[in-house]
């Protein structure tokens, strides 16, 4: 069972961290902001959700369990926000900005 | 054990590499924005020194409070960005600070390397006395009981700098609120942002500060959390800055070094001497004591990021 | 080379970055960076001291680590301070500079303002 | 004393100590919670208060002949916090405690709120400022732990910057943002070398320090940036740079007291770090190397000073000499001349905060009166206003060093001591900074008394020129001061390890 458990957490940690790898990447080569902003938000969503997903069988409480999924939600609703103030500022400025 | 190493090692480059970034960057934008993520790295450097406390402080104030006033400085500054290139220090000039500097950095370090590994420590005498102190976290324990007059007085400090920023504002706008007037409405997106973030927000910092008495956390760290609510709130314009003069933000301001001093100066009566807590009742004393800083950390950290007074006061 | 050793040798290092910024940059807010820059190596430096005093059952001297703290705070303080001071003399004269060869000596001034 | 044992817990009148700083730092608050007229007459009636704290602390200081010890909280060094009082601390609480109320009532004339008037800036700022900085000034001279006292520089500072740029003109913006950064490079020197202390001994108390410090690497960088870091506050020579134009633009009580006395703080830690806590380190080297930057000071500040066109830039450049004057203490620290030594210098620290704060007094009220403070403009001046300018010539009597001061017995006792130790270079300097003095001071107050005819704006106020002339008279009635005064300074300095030397 815990074997199980450690290879998942392994597995989903791995592709978490591909994700933000990718995302990093992806902020730093893509030409435009709103282009760059899809690629970090990818990161924060999916990178972040495979990591504490990989997280949870390790918690050692379900207070604990839900700590990780309130800061992968908070980070969602933080990304989301953020997303959309620097796309209609670059809309308002143009996207030279 | 390696890999752990490794990551320690690539960790300090990092920091390294952000911290010659935001020295050496073209713009002062890009560079406070390096140095917001230079403050977040620095957190998981606390965390690998085992120092929780010191980086949900770092994590909190030292890269969020202090991110949010250099990044709005930064926006406002950004016509002066075009410095004249002559305006900076001949190249002999940068020779010699850099080599006083390689110096004072080398030196640093030769000292570092020389201290013993396993080094004098005040950790067993802090241990032992904490039993008295009805707390389980050692470091709120030096903070608010052991070195209490450091605590007291570096939230004097705080207030000292509110007054020295609200000095800066023109005579005309006194008492009045912080921040221009703005005209345009209020970003619907962050607005509700602000809604939802806002609750969840205020439960975290006071659980943070609750749990601060026992585990990692503490009122400096619950009360920058609540400060960070109160500035969202602000920014999304749900609530307005109150005026400079009104009383109760005065209140608010001092609580927490009144509280704390009062409480001090209670000690001569109550337990023989200047700051001791009554025996049997230092848990709940200090506890309260506490209250009182979060409210005025919570009030000034705001305050002190959105600068002296812009408007004029309405009596 | 521990952690701790490390982490210090990165404290050195930023005090020397922070100070050649701090002598060399020409603009406040960059001096201001400059000065957190110090602030955290010192607190680095802190940081080790306070592991290398591990004992008693605790990873971490906590007597340090409060001072940490405490200074992180204060150093808050002093940036909120000089951005304030910054934004006021851009405010008024549309540059901001503390270069040491723009003395005051303005005409008329040292009578008491009120 | 307190060397030989391990941490004495209390002595008689301890609980005094914690008092000398809560009672203005709660004034302080409380003046700004209330704010506007209420402000002021906490300001002004605490002092009294202050006054009577200091004078009982050296009172007890004196009785006992010992150090007054408070342990905060009733936990014992190195874990907790104490406060020590010895002679040169309740010397300098009883001057500060003299010129803070001083400077108050000066600064009413400027920054008095009418009854029933709404709250202004500049009044809210300067009450509750002033207490800070009495605050900050009694912590630092109290003060047992070194991380303690850096929260009191840091107190010190964030009380003195905004007194600096009170009028919000860019000139004393600029000052004041360029004398925060000299201040927070020097706190933070200053608390990088006591973290490297507490690294290598796991105290950071001042006596327990004291017993454990050794000459070490690690000792010599945490002293080496200890120092640095006080001297960019305390503005030697060549860190001088924003002193005149911080000093010389703030309003003149502000002046006074940021002249007079918050220098005075950082030197007066250099001299706790120097005297208490490396006493066993062998001095000879550092303290010359300070006595040349302080001799530089001398010669190149009275230069400076004779160039000014300004009063008021004059009188700053002539702290910036007179700052000097105080290292010349320290390569004089060991040997049987070392109590001549540390009463000359504790004597030209107090009879210079005394000097000075009357000569910007009485420089502000010049300005005021005559709209300006052109040196060229003064002529005839002083027979205009007769009592501002007795002021200002007496309290230029100690930086001459001429008698009857206590600029003169202090140049006197230092003199001596450099000639007794036979380092007669620093005698030259003293001789050489006396005469630079005389001449600034002439050049600003010859055309003075000649019989132009001034043209005034309006009279002097006969209370601010009473009150610059009796901090005149102080620093002229210091040159009596009889032998116990100068046993009393002696009070817990640690000469038993000084014959180790």
């Amino acid at each position: 069972m815990s074997l199980i458990l450690n290879v998942f957490s392994v597995a989903a940690i791995g592709a978490g961290v591909f994700f933000f790898l990718a995302g990093t990447v992806g902020l730093l080569r893509f030409p435009d902001p709103l282009s760059r902003l899809h690629a970090l938000t990818k990161a924060d969503n999916l990178g972040l959700g495979l990591i504490v997903l990989g997280l949870l069988p390790r918690t050692e409480s379900l207070l604990a369990a839900l700590m990780l999924v309130a800061v992968w939600a908070l980070v969602q609703l933080a990304g989301a926000t953020a997303s959309q103030l620097v796309g209609r500022a670059v809309r308002r400025k143009g996207p030279a900005a | 054990m390696s890999v752990l190493a490794a990551l320690d090692v690539g960790l300090a480059c990092v920091v390294f590499a952000v911290a010659a970034w935001t020295v050496f960057a073209s713009g002062a934008f890009a560079a406070t924005v390096g140095y917001v993520v230079y403050g977040l790295l620095l957190s998981l450097v606390w965390i690998r020194l085992f120092a929780v406390d010191v980086a949900l402080t770092e994590a909190a104030i030292g890269s969020g409070v202090t991110g949010v006033l250099l990044i709005g400085a930064a926006a406002r500054l950004r016509g002066a960005e075009a410095t004249p290139p002559e305006e900076g220090p001949s190249g002999s000039t940068r020779l010699v600070a850099a080599c006083l500097c390689v110096l004072v950095a080398a030196a640093l370090a030769a000292v570092v390397l020389l201290l013993p590994d396993q080094g004098p420590t005040l950790a067993p005498q802090a241990m032992e006395r904490l039993p008295e102190t009805g707390l389980g976290n050692p470091v709120t324990a030096v903070l608010i009981a052991y070195r209490s007059f450091d605590t007291v007085l570096e939230k004097v400090v705080l207030v000292l700098a509110v007054v020295g920023v609200w000095s800066l504002a023109a005579d005309r706008y006194w008492g009045g609120a912080p921040g221009e007037a703005r005209a345009e409405p209020p970003e619907p997106t962050l607005a509700f942002f602000a809604q939802v973030l806002a609750p969840v927000g205020i439960l975290v910092g006071v659980h943070v500060f609750w749990v601060g008495a026992d585990e990692p956390g503490g009122a400096f760290q619950g009360g920058a959390i609540l400060a960070a609510m109160w500035m969202i709130l602000m920014m999304a314009r749900l609530t307005e800055a109150p005026q400079s003069n009104a009383i109760r933000l005065r209140l608010a301001l001092v609580a927490g070094p009144v509280v704390f001093l009062a409480a001090g100066v209670a000690g001569v009566a109550v337990a023989g001497g200047f700051f001791a807590y009554p025996a049997g009742f230092e848990k709940p004393v200090i506890l309260f004591i506490e209250a009182f800083m979060v409210l005025s950390i919570a009030v000034t950290l705001p305050m002190l990021v959105a600068g002296p007074p812009r408007r004029e006061p309405r009596r | 080379m521990t952690s701790a050793t490390l982490a210090g040798l990165v404290g050195a290092a930023l005090v020397g970055l922070g100070l050649y910024g701090v002598i060399v940059d020409p603009q406040p807010l960059r001096k201001i960076l400059a000065f957190n820059l110090i602030g955290s190596g010192v607190f680095l430096v802190f940081g080790i001291v306070a592991r290398k005093g591990a004992a008693a059952g605790l990873q971490s001297d906590p007597v340090p680590q409060a001072m940490v703290i405490t200074g992180i705070v204060v150093a808050f303080a002093a940036s909120a301070l000089a951005v304030a001071l910054t934004l006021r003399l851009f405010e008024q004269t549309g540059r901001a500079t503390v270069r040491p060869d723009v003395e005051a000596e303005a005409p008329g001034a040292g009578a008491d303002s009120e | 004393m307190s060397d030989g044992g391990s941490v004495i817990a209390e002595t008689a009148g301890g609980s005094l100590l914690p008092l000398a700083v809560l009672v203005p730092a709660a004034g302080m608050l409380i003046s700004f919670l209330l704010g506007g007229r209420r402000a002021e007459r906490i300001a002004l009636g605490l002092m009294p208060v202050q006054f009577g704290v200091s004078m009982a602390i050296a009172g007890f200081v004196w009785r006992s002949g010992e150090p007054l010890v408070y342990v905060l909280g009733g936990y014992l060094p190195p874990l907790g916090i104490a406060l020590r009082a010895d002679g040169f601390s309740a010397v300098m609480l009883v001057t500060a405690s003299l010129i803070m109320p001083a400077a108050g009532l000066y600064a009413r004339a400027n920054f008095a709120t009418p009854p029933g008037a709404t709250e202004r800036r500049g009044p809210l700022v300067v009450w509750a400022l002033m207490q800070a900085v009495q605050a900050a000034l009694s912590l630092i001279f109290l003060g047992g732990d070194l991380f303690n006292l850096y929260v009191a520089l840091e107190l010190l500072t964030f009380a003195a910057v905004p007194l600096v740029c009170l009028d919000g003109s860019p000139e004393t913006l600029a000052a004041a943002l360029r004398y925060l950064m000299f201040a927070l490079f020097g706190a933070l020197f200053y608390l990088l070398g006591a973290a490297l202390l507490y690294g290598a001994y796991g105290t950071l108390d001042i006596v327990l320090l004291s017993q454990r410090v050794r000459a070490e690497p690690a000792v010599w960088v945490a002293a080496g940036l200890m120092t640095a870091g006080l001297l960019a506050k305390t503005a030697l020579f060549p860190l001088h740079l924003w002193l005149p134009p911080a000093h010389a633009n703030a309003p003149a009580a502000a002046s006074a007291v940021l002249s007079g006395l918050v220098v005075k703080g950082s030197f007066f830690l250099i001299v706790r770090l120097w005297f208490n806590v490396l006493q066993s380190l062998p001095t000879a080297v550092p303290g010359t190397v300070l006595a040349a930057l302080g001799s530089a000071a001398i010669l190149a500040g009275s230069a400076l000073a004779l160039r000014q066109e300004r009063l008021k830039l004059m009188i700053a450049y002539s702290t910036v000499a007179q700052i000097g004057y105080l290292f010349l203490m320290f390569p004089l620290a060991s040997g049987p001349w070392a109590p001549e030594a540390f009463s000359g210098g504790v004597m030209q620290t107090i009879s210079h905060a005394f000097g000075k704060a009357a000569m910007f007094l009485s420089a502000g009220l010049i300005a005021e009166s005559l709209g300006h403070d052109q040196i060229a403009g003064l002529g005839g001046a002083g027979r205009a206003m007769p009592v501002t300018f007795l002021a200002l010539g007496l309290g230029g009597l100690s930086l001459m060093g001429l008698p009857p001061s206590g600029g003169f017995a202090a140049k006197w006792l230092l003199m001596k001591a450099s000639i007794e130790a036979g380092q007669w270079v620093w005698a030259l300097v003293m001789l050489g900074g006396g005469l630079l003095a005389g001449g600034y001071l002439y050049r600003a107050l010859a055309p003075a008394l000649s019989g132009e005819r001034p043209i005034m704006k309006r009279a002097p106020k006969r209370g601010s020129e009473v009150v610059a002339l009796a901090l005149a008279l102080a620093a002229v009635v210091l040159a009596f001061a009889p032998p116990a005064f100068f046993a009393f300074l002696q009070i817990g300095r640690p000469a038993a390890s000084v014959a180790l030397r």
